[in-house]
């Protein structure tokens, strides 16, 4: 509880402060009815990696989700300006609404928030997802028929 | 009916999840695992063939989230699901779906599940299978006199429970009929004046009652065998902390009693799969059956350890429609197990303590398991259960397993966040524990001293 | 009589010396670690209740030093010492030494340890104990004549052998008595223009051996009972890298009349603690005694698994003058077990690979042992043995073993140094391996693809 | 072995020092019939210390070796200056050749090589220990009687 007519207790968080210190924590974060702190720190050394193997065989849907399956990494995204439009369901991903149907979107179209980009199938359904940002799509990240899991970006958009 | 299972979608997370898998890798069949957001980093994802990840941090949103599971079934080809315990391991709806999707859920069939998570069902189901049950009266109790007579048909002592309450309120033992109408009286007026509804019922009273499970395999060929029961009486608020096997209070003739009741049940209702039957156990060795559990336990370990079984491949065999693969008369019963639940918990006000391990020292050698998805680095995510390992011994012993556990909780160092291994130490050295005499109070009465 | 042991100095380090601190502590026997100046950072030191620096490095200033070992024990008032195995555990002048100093050596007398250390009296006390030998003359063959009523008594084939060599030279394997002849008359030219020493003499040539030992455990009561066999038959220049206990090639009649041989054996000359006899097992069933150790073996743990014995406990028992403390009839063998050697070593080249261990993931779940000093961020030294973790499955069948030795070894993912996980996994998948069907040339013919 | 004329090969340490460094090994020994190598490192971000915990109860000789069983810290030397003259064997130190003697040395007093500076008893051995140095005792660290291990600091000295 904070002391009186303080909004917090500087002596309480110095002791967390110190705690974290101490301890050589690079992440900490506690939590309770009264107060929630999180503190970082840049770790000057990266400590050993997780002692975790890859997964023995490439996964099936390993092209589908690269960052997924592999070891922890920083990924290198080449893409960090753009906006992504991201799967908000697992499924299969078509371009089109139909096979013989042109897709609902290609590079260099002009979306607005309503726009269909295109539909993921999950049990049967066919659900169309809408690009929920305006902007130009300026890459497709997943091929045409291709499973894709929660949160897999499908569209770079660009502002 | 025989099929072919070659890739498993394990529909959970942390210890289950990793302990199904690793039974998958000594089958030779590919698992798939799914994961929230919050779980990428874990073990059950790194160590699986595949993994997809399912949806964001909650719960309801990720592993409770039946389209997008089957869904990651769908793309992954895989064809079955193991849905582990807790989440989806008891939904009859889960189970339909599946089936209906063509892809096999490990587990019995939807509709043994919904009668079975039906309590009243299942009571009824249970007692037509000759199944005790505890003796008492679901209906309302009016008067004095029907008090007394079904009092005397069920035997001193009984408990009144008010039928809308709970908390102590509108309840009273019952030790002899002298006391019957004082205090019946008593209990209506104290359940209207508490939920406004004066109804009360009878059952029997436990005095100190243990909390005694059955292991059974049952496959779709009407084989049904069990693998003895554990031990699970000590808990808190309902909440299993450790368990054993053997229990010290069962002897030889009494689990042979106890599971022909659960292996004849079973062989009734068209069991298949592994399951539990949850029995209360009174100081005159009676058994009334509580529930059953459609599904693995937290506890399987324990019975694995001295039986040498493998619960998890147990069920994915039987799932292919296999044959359960031993008799009953082959299933002995080796020395004894301890299971401690290790938890990411204060060790003795019980708040959740999320967060990051930095340090986490794997005790080893003989007698010793530990099933988990912790490592160091590992955070444990504040969204989930919040037991991170479980510490399990075998050794020739009841007393010899106590001395192991002691060693391994010593051995198993875990920093930077709070666990309950120091309630676990607590619990090892109490006089009570040691001498195996204890009933669900034990938590109640038992002192933590720091 | 009957001696109390409250403390033990474990004179030793690595996994044995975590293994005999685990059981005292189960024991409730307080324990001093004692190590070198390169081991400070091991985990004997670390979970050990006191630990006493005895030297430099090199094995021979420390772990070898006997003023320095018997010392500590002085300072600390250990009033017994185990010495593992490797270092002093075969050591006579050691046990006499701790003797004399009212030390308890947990181990048999010192003139047992002489006596079995002694190849040639050790053959002859066997032989009156009615144990068989591989038949052959440890005299030179002088005459062609001698050679062939040799050979015919033992019996085809026969190997000849260089009395002064090794190597292959002056050794000439004969089937048949035509062969005879001629074959000792080249083999003593041979030999003669290899060592300058024409003598060669002649023994039992066994095509394709298997190394089976069987466990004993004995008190000073003269009670002694046998755990069966392990199979040690997987060698690389006789280094064992994988046992099993029990051996694919020894029935329930072969166990009971190898163990029957070797129980008799140790009541004949009065041994006490646990100890292995070593045999050669050839594809008729016959055996024949090649060595005795009198101390714990490294594959001990393989026995444990399907005994639930732990022999630590059981040399500790005996040691205290106390009852061995079951009957041959209450050693059950269930299941199989295996363990696979994880050393710091090439797993192609063989060749030690010492260096800071940067990650190492503990195999868990059902049926899995580890036995290890190793941690993350610890450093291999390299002055002593490569072996780092003993890595040991249990499972209901061998067949099971494997499959659960494979996921074992998956899991165990130890990253800085080279290890020989490769190469077991490899062992895993060989079919001579997996039908049971090898002999001590299995490496010899093994063939490592990358 | 070195490349002509020159007393050692610098190729050879540069791609050692790269394996070193590559492996963030803090110290680093090599030796083969040809050469001895070392390379030390500090540390600049202490990893999670060795998952141990310290031993379960305070040891009997502890008072005689805090560094030897306590966990991985760098100790704080206060006496870094001075030579240590250490204990070349395992036993019991005592100061004076018997009960009523006078102890071989005290605080101040002026050492050289040869001199003998205490007794470790070691199997019911009286052995003598040397200063092995000179100069001038200012620290004695072990009490008389008290259990010495291998390489324990006994004395310190100035030279």
């Amino acid at each position: 509880m904070a002391a009186e007519g303080r909004s917090f207790d500087m002596d309480e968080l110095q002791s967390l402060a110190a705690l974290v210190n101490e301890h050589g924590f690079t992440d900490f974060e506690f939590e309770n009815e009264n107060i929630r702190v999180k503190m970082s720190k840049a770790a000057t050394v990266v400590a050993a990696p997780p002692m975790i193997a890859a997964p023995a065989a490439p996964v099936q849907a390993a092209a589908a989700k690269p960052a997924a399956a592999s070891a922890p990494e920083v990924p290198v995204d080449d893409d960090a300006d753009l906006h992504k439009i991201t799967s908000p369901i697992v499924g299969t991903f078509y371009r089109a609404p139909g096979p013989d149907k042109p897709p609902y979107v290609s590079e260099g179209a002009a979306v607005s928030a309503e726009t269909v980009v295109c539909i993921v199938e999950a049990m049967k359904l066919m659900n169309e997802i809408q690009a929920e940002t305006s902007g130009t799509i300026v890459k497709i990240y997943v091929q045409d028929g291709q499973p894709v899991e929660y949160g897999q970006p499908l569209f770079g958009v660009k502002g | 009916m025989s099929r072919k299972i070659q890739k498993i979608l394990v529909a959970n997370r942390g210890e289950i999840a990793c302990r199904i898998i690793w039974t998958c890798k000594e089958m030779g069949i590919k698992t798939v695992a799914v994961h929230s957001e919050a779980d990428r980093e874990s073990l059950h994802v790194k160590f699986a063939d595949e993994a997809v990840c399912i949806g964001p941090a909650p719960s309801a949103q990720s592993y409770l989230n039946i389209p997008a599971i089957i869904s990651a079934a769908e793309i992954t080809d895989a064809d079955a699901i193991h849905p582990g315990y807790g989440f989806l391991a008891e939904s009859a709806t889960f189970a339909k779906i599946c089936e209906d999707c063509n892809i096999k859920f490990i587990g019995p069939r939807p509709d043994v599940i919904a009668m079975m998570g039906d309590k009243v069902e299942a009571r009824r189901t249970m007692t037509a299978a000759g199944v005790p049950i505890l003796p008492g009266s679901p209906d309302p109790i009016e008067s004095a006199e029907e008090a007394k007579a079904l009092a005397l048909k069920i035997g001193f002592p009984v408990i009144i429970k008010a039928a809308a309450g709970g908390g102590g309120r509108g309840m009273r033992i019952v030790r002899s009929a002298d006391e019957l109408a004082s205090n019946l009286e008593t209990a209506q007026t104290e359940a209207l004046a508490a939920f406004k509804n004066g109804s009360v019922y009878i059952e029997r009273y436990v005095e100190r009652p243990r909390h005694i499970e059955i292991q059974v395999l049952a496959d779709e060929h009407n084989n049904v065998i069990h693998l003895g029961e554990r031990e699970c009486t000590i808990q808190r608020r309902h909440q299993k902390l450790l368990e054993e096997a053997p229990s010290p209070a069962i002897s030889k003739e009494l689990r042979d009693k106890m599971g022909a009741v659960a292996v004849k049940a079973c062989k009734e209702i068209g069991y298949s799969s592994a399951g539990t039957f949850e029995f209360l156990l009174d100081e005159d060795d009676q058994f009334y059956f509580m529930e059953m559990n459609t599904r693995i336990q937290v506890e399987h370990p324990v019975t694995e350890m001295v039986t040498l079984a493998d619960i998890v491949r147990n069920q994915i065999v039987i799932a292919t429609g296999k044959d359960v693969g031993y008799t009953q008369d082959e299933v002995q019963i080796s020395g004894h197990s301890i299971e401690c639940r290790i938890n990411a918990e204060d060790p003795v006000k019980f708040t959740p303590s999320p967060g990051r391990i930095t340090a986490f020292n794997f005790p080893g050698g003989p007698g010793v398991r530990v099933d988990t998805a912790a490592y160091p680095g590992y955070v444990v995510p504040p969204y989930y259960d919040s037991m991170i390992a479980k510490l399990i011994v075998h050794a020739r012993t009841r007393e010899l397993a106590i001395a192991r556990m002691e060693r391994a909780l010593e051995m198993m160092v875990i920093e930077g966040i709070k666990t309950t291994i120091p309630l676990h130490q607590r619990i090892m050295a109490d006089e009570n524990f040691r001498r195996g005499t204890f009933s669900t109070k034990f938590m109640e009465e038992f002192k933590y001293e720091v």
